[in-house]
């Protein structure tokens, strides 16, 4: 099977700090992969570089067969890559519906949204992930006005929306509910039926619940990748976890 | 020769001056982020205040009006820093978040200043007499230092030399950085921010006070003087990179020097022109300025 | 909400029929404050939706108006040089002023250069995400770059005099009641097509692309808009609407100079709009009308202390009305339905701060 | 939904506009007729006892610094006239209007003081540009403008008296003098604006024209406050002569880096035409001393109506204040207005400016007459050197009244300048 993405020996440096060193990494299609590591390992550089916020100094991204290293951020997301932020970037002003109407896959042309009008079909689009993220009551809502954890959800909505081949999430559940976490696990697996997903988390619990292949970083690195149990047991990711441990107490 | 020289120490003297003029910037706007359009004013102010002591020395102590200037520096400063300090407590404070909004009033109060200016100094300019001990100049190798010039650059090199020890060496002036830096952080700590907001801006608005007290030396002293300036100290400041003092001291004699150059080569019209058009030119191939500080976050 | 379809027809239809009721002094007043409204909707549109700040406007209003000027004044000059050059040592017609002999050139330049202009500077400075203050900072520099050069380059602007002094424009005399009072339909009609089109986009998707790219470009480049297209696109939209309201200033008031393109004028474009309400666009049509009526009144009551007034104005609005008067009228309004027990859901975040940034 | 009455509302707009473009032809005329009626009606604002005039100054802005004076020369001038029982028997009763250093201002303001205050006759105006901005608007309502400050020439508008110097009265002798006693090698500095790039062609003209040499030409951007560039060039060239046409604030920062640089007034002699005593206040007298200005007129000037002229302002301003050439000729040109309605027994503007021919007023700096042809003013040309205390020691007059020129028709080498 061909892997939906590709990371060949990505680095990137920071006025100095080296914050990924030659990262390699390759999901393929319906997995979801969790990013472990501790602080600083360089997780959210990696979404960062992915997704093109943030440029790799050396190393090449392919998705499918794009080369997407140098590509601007737009164009990555018209390619199918979708991005959620840890801090919930929706548009508070705007409202719920409104919201879901930018992130619909559409033509994001000036002149095509200048002509845009919702059609049934989009319509009906936006009505379906709204009850699945259970925000349809909500629609008419300024978004800022939701609860953190539906503001979460709204953005995972967003994302959903766009129907991404590769869909980046960056610790979806902080400040959720139990019950939250549980429903964004489930929701998390019924969205890999159709796209490969790529989730940064600290929560070990949720990762041992929803994962099926975990990649630990440490220091820009990738340390080991393998099943939850499989990592447990592995040497150096308990001395990276436990001195960490050790130096925090 | 003679006329290379003359010409590189006029570009360092009007580096001089356009630093002493973004040095308040430099802090209130380079390291506080507000967008001060009343700084041309507190420098209006200080040298008004100039004129003020000198006005006192000549009614008082004329026997020592040589020295007026010496007294006429710290009042140039702390009532500037004083007009500042009200002005934090007063206005900027509610604005830190909304940077655009502070542009817009505070050039408000710049009306408001001026139209003050105007009510108790008159519309027309005003004359204040340089100290005798400044007239003239040294002459070297045929070429005139004027030491009103040689001063202004001393004078403004002690000025940076001193905020920046303040800033790295005083705990007050740490706590200032701290808060800059990060402002959640330092509440943490225990640093009361809206204090040190309110000292940092008055600092600020300070050094511009000590502009206008040097400014005297060199030019007019009117209401509208702040205008000619204000536009200037910010090209410079955002020119140089903000955050960093040495990118304000580099932007400033880099601004000066090449535009005597220009001015020299072609005519003072086309040398602002084309300073201007350079600088616009320069920040869209670095946007950060000459010396940057790069971070992680990109919001 | 069905009442204030009425209120704009009625504002309209008042404005349409001002000839009628005001006297010729006040309708010319009224006549520049209408220009002065279609810059403050392109601010609106700019400022208040999409969060950019240009302190720059003057210069595309300047550009538009002195495109206009010159036809104007070569159509005054009957063939010969235009007396500013005469004086100046020019002798012969500079080339770039011989197509502006052809209304139709004059008019089309006077839009498309300061929309070039626009779309070039905001192009480079948007693509390299230059943004908030720094545009802002740099949007004045290149009004120092412009009103220098036109000072400067007096044989061929007429200097810090400005163009003035026109006779006739198509043939009708300027001066006459009868042109002015055509003139003031026109632009009263520029206005309306002006706020129509900028409702229909601000109503549209494309509007809501605006307001979240002031809310959050980064976020926005992750939802696969490119913001860079938008902001370009809409500002030189915004510098096409001043420069047409350069062109109606011209031929209303007969003077266009480097004064007011400059620093000042540009702010004050930008305080009409915060005092009318920045995200509101017939908020920014009242206050660039309400402001400009203050500032004439205060100028003739109390010519010493207007500059005070001004300045109260400025720092009174941003820090009692960021929302301006349409966030007065929008709270009032909301206060009024909660008193009548009515629930305004979606309008409840109105009155808090939208932001300019 | 809204939505729908917004259609609705688009669609009546466009319904309204196209009816109204129909018709708009009439309607504009009939709207003529009844402007046309409401003018009739108060055509003039002699009704009363009282007549209005305008005064047109910028009291806020950049020119403020001068303007202010003038407006105080104007209303004293017409406190005097109201003092003495009044003009054709009405008091005058002055509009004071801002024009806050912003032309299009002046444009409205005079449009609002002839059309809505219907005053007899606007005093005011600084700078070229203002009288510019001006000049259609009296023009097309017929209005009567009196303008008190020197300037470039080439104008005569037929609305306008220029109660200032016009180039050959104040430029083209002080030439003359600076050639005869000074030297020949001329340096030409002005502001980047209409008055000095005019001037400064005037007086290349004549330099050709009488031997004299050009060593340099410099102008700098309107509030330009660093010369050191400009005075290495001063210095380069060696002039005799600086001819000084900057305007403002400009003057304090030239002079006092010149100063500084060690350029006194025994090494060039900076000739200026826009430095007064208002203005010597502003700079410091010590700074400028030994360098000269021509003007038509000096606080020292030694004239009986001057003593009485210089007391009067004092007593009503304040001892510190100090009169100069534009307040006499702002001052002068209220009573030359008073003297030609006095003779026309008429505040009708045609009628004034028929009597204003010829019209003859002991002003502080000696007899100003008009002439009648261009409408400006006969004036004594003065130089003076600066002293330390901030007055002028007159050095030369042209002893009589010179005749206004403003085209310099009557100077072979000018020429080729129009």
């Amino acid at each position: 099977m061909k892997p939906v993405l590709m990371c060949r020996e990505v680095s990137v440096d920071f006025d100095g700090f080296h914050a990924l060193q030659g990262v390699n990494l390759e999901v393929y299609p319906h997995e979801v992969r969790f990013l472990i590591g501790p602080n600083g390992a360089g997780k959210t550089t990696l979404l960062d570089v992915i997704c093109g916020k943030t440029r790799a100094c050396r190393g090449k991204v392919l998705f499918y067969s794009h080369d997407i290293t140098k590509m601007p951020e737009h164009k990555i997301v018209r390619l199918g890559v979708a991005r959620k932020f840890q801090s919930p970037s929706i548009f508070h002003q705007l409202t719920v519906w409104e919201n879901m109407e930018l992130a619909l896959k559409q033509d994001r042309g000036l002149f095509a949204v200048l002509r845009a009008k919702l059609s049934r079909e989009d319509r009906d689009t936006i009505i379906a992930v709204l009850q699945r993220i259970q925000l349809f009551d909500y629609a008419e809502q300024k978004a800022g006005s939701l609860s953190h954890g539906q503001k979460q959800w709204l953005e995972i909505g967003m994302q959903l929306i766009q129907f991404p081949q590769l869909l980046l999430l960056d610790e979806p559940i902080a400040g959720m509910s139990e019950a939250e976490r549980e429903r964004t696990g489930e929701l998390i697996h019924e969205i890999a039926r159709n796209c490969a997903v790529v989730i940064v988390e600290h929560d070990m619990d949720f990762v041992r619940r929803f994962s099926k292949q975990v990649t630990v970083m440490h220091e820009g690195k990738v340390l080991c990748e393998g099943t939850m149990e499989d990592i447990q047991k592995n040497e150096k990711v308990v001395e990276v976890y436990l001195g960490r441990e050790e130096k925090a107490c | 020769m003679s006329v290379v020289i003359t010409q590189v120490f006029n570009g360092f003297s009007l580096g001089s001056i356009l630093l002493f003029v973004a040095i308040g910037l430099a802090v209130t706007f380079g390291l506080m982020g507000v967008i001060n359009m009343a700084h041309g004013e507190l420098i209006m102010v200080g040298a008004y205040m100039t004129y003020v002591v000198q006005q006192i020395f000549a009614k008082y102590a004329p026997q020592s009006m040589g020295y007026y200037f010496f007294i006429a520096i710290p009042v140039a400063f702390f009532v500037s820093a004083l007009l500042g300090w009200g002005l934090e407590k007063i206005l900027i404070r509610h604005l830190y978040h909304r940077p655009l909004d502070s542009l817009l009033a505070t050039w408000g109060v710049s009306l408001i200043l001026q139209q003050i200016a105007r009510t108790i100094f008159g519309a027309p300019n005003v004359a204040v007499l340089p100290p005798e001990w400044l007239d003239g100049g040294v002459r070297i190798a045929g070429v005139v230092f004027p030491y009103k010039r040689l001063f202004i650059l001393v004078f403004v090199i002690l000025s940076i030399f001193a905020l920046y020890i303040y800033l790295t060496k005083t705990p007050a002036g740490r706590r200032i950085r701290a808060v800059t830096l990060n402002r959640d952080m330092a509440s943490c700590l225990g640093i009361s921010t809206r204090k040190v907001d309110a000292y940092a801006f008055a600092i600020g608005s300070g050094f511009a006070g000590l502009a206008g007290c040097a400014l005297t030396l060199l030019g007019p002293i009117g209401p509208t003087i702040g205008t000619y300036y204000i536009v200037d100290a910010f090209m410079v400041v955002i020119l140089g990179g903000v955050g960093k003092l040495i990118g304000t001291v580099l932007g400033a004699f880099g601004i000066g020097l090449v535009s005597t150059l220009m001015e020299y080569s072609t005519s003072a019209t086309m040398a602002k022109v084309m300073m201007f058009a350079l600088i616009i030119a320069f920040l869209q191939w670095k946007p950060s300025g000459l010396v940057s500080v790069k971070t992680r976050s990109l919001d | 909400m069905t009442k204030k379809g009425w209120l704009y027809w009625l504002f309209f239809l008042a404005l349409f029929a001002a000839p009628f009721y005001l006297t010729e002094f006040r309708l010319s007043l009224l006549g520049k404050f209408l220009c002065f409204a279609m810059i403050a909707i392109g601010i609106s549109l700019i400022w208040g939706y999409t969060g950019i700040l240009s302190l720059g406007h003057g210069v595309y209003f300047g550009l538009g108006a002195y495109c206009m000027a010159m036809y104007l004044k070569l159509e005054s000059s009957h063939g010969r040089l235009p007396d500013f050059m005469e004086w100046s040592g020019v002798h012969q017609l500079p080339w770039f002023w011989k197509p502006f002999e052809h209304p139709l050139v004059a008019i089309s330049s006077a839009i498309i250069i300061p929309v070039l202009l626009a779309a070039f500077l905001s192009y480079f400075t948007f693509k390299n995400r230059i943004k908030g203050v720094y545009f802002s900072l740099l949007s004045q520099a290149v009004v120092v770059v412009f009103v220098t050069l036109f000072i400067g380059k007096q044989e061929w602007t007429g200097g810090t005099n400005g163009l003035t002094n026109f006779s006739t424009v198509f043939g009708f005399p300027l001066s006459s009641p009868f042109t002015q009072i055509i003139l003031y339909w026109i632009t009263v009609c520029l206005l309306l097509l002006i706020f129509l089109f900028s409702r229909w986009l601000t109503v549209s998707r494309f509007g809501r692309v605006l307001v979240a790219i002031r809310d959050g470009e980064n976020r926005v480049r992750f939802l696969g808009f490119n913001p860079t297209t938008y902001k370009v696109f809409v500002y030189s939209l915004s510098a096409a609407f001043a420069a047409l309201a350069g062109i109606m200033f011209v031929l209303q008031v007969g003077l266009i100079s480097p004064a007011m393109m400059g620093i000042i004028p540009s702010i004050e474009m930008v305080l009409w709009v915060a005092v009318g309400g920045r995200s509101s666009l017939i908020g920014a049509v009242i206050g660039a009308i309400v402001t400009n009526s203050a500032k004439s009144f205060f100028s003739e009551n109390y010519p010493d202390i207007w500059l005070l007034f001004l300045g109260g104005l400025f720092i009174g609005v941003v820090m009692f009305l960021p929302n301006g008067l349409a966030g007065v009228y929008q709270s009032f309004k909301q206060r009024k339905g909660q008193r009548e027990g009515k629930t305004h859901e979606a309008g409840s975040h109105v009155s808090r701060s939208v932001g300019g940034f | 939904m809204h939505k729908l009455k917004w259609k609705t509302f688009k669609l009546l707009t466009l319904l309204l506009y196209g009816g109204v473009f129909a018709l708009s032809g009439c309607a504009a005329s009939s709207a003529v007729d009844e402007m046309k009626e409401k003018t009739k009606e108060t055509n003039t604002s002699e009704t009363g006892d009282t007549v209005k005039v305008g005064i047109l100054h910028s009291l806020s802005g950049t020119m403020a610094i001068s303007e202010v004076s003038l407006r105080d020369a104007e209303l004293m001038a017409i406190e005097e006239i109201n003092e003495s029982g009044g003009l054709l028997g009405k008091k005058i009763e002055p509009v004071v209007e801002d024009g806050a250093s912003d032309w299009p201002t002046f444009a409205e303001k005079a449009k609002k003081l002839l059309q809505k205050d219907k005053v007899v006759a606007i005093f005011g105006g600084w700078t070229s540009a203002s009288r510019k901005a001006m000049l259609p608007v009296v023009e097309q309502n017929n209005g009567l403008l009196w303008y008190p400050v020197q300037y470039e020439g080439m104008e005569s508008s037929p609305n306008i008296f220029y109660t200032g110097a016009t180039t050959n009265q104040q430029i083209v002798p002080a030439v003359s003098w600076l050639l005869e006693n000074r030297g020949k090698k001329f340096f030409l500095l002005g502001s980047d604006y209409v008055f000095p790039r005019t001037a400064n062609k005037i007086i290349k003209a004549q330099l050709r024209a009488e031997g004299g040499q050009l060593v340099g030409e410099e102008y700098t951007p309107l509030g330009h406050t660093d010369y050191s560039t400009i005075i290495s060039k001063i210095k380069e060239m060696k002039p005799d002569v600086v001819f000084n046409t900057l305007n403002g604030d400009s003057n304090v920062a030239f002079f006092k880096q010149l100063k500084d640089a060690g350029i006194t007034a025994k090494d060039v002699t900076v000739m200026s035409v826009s430095i007064a005593e208002e203005e010597i206040r502003g700079i410091g007298g010590d700074v400028l001393a030994g360098h000269l200005a021509v003007w038509n007129y000096f606080q020292s000037t030694d004239t009986p109506e001057n003593k009485v002229f210089v007391e009067k302002y004092k007593k009503k301003y304040g001892k510190d204040r100090v009169t100069d050439d534009p307040i006499e000729a702002a001052y002068f040109a209220v009573h030359l207005w008073a003297e030609a309605v006095k003779k026309a027994g008429s505040f009708d503007v045609d009628k004034v400016k028929k009597a204003a021919d010829g019209i003859e007023y002991k002003a502080p700096g000696g007899t100003v007459k008009i002439d009648g042809e261009t409408q400006h003013t006969w004036k004594i040309v003065r130089i003076g050197e600066i002293q330390p205390n901030g007055q002028f020691k007159e050095l030369w007059n042209s002893g009589k009244a010179i005749k206004p020129d403003p085209y310099l028709k009557s100077y072979p080498w000018a020429k080729d300048l129009n």
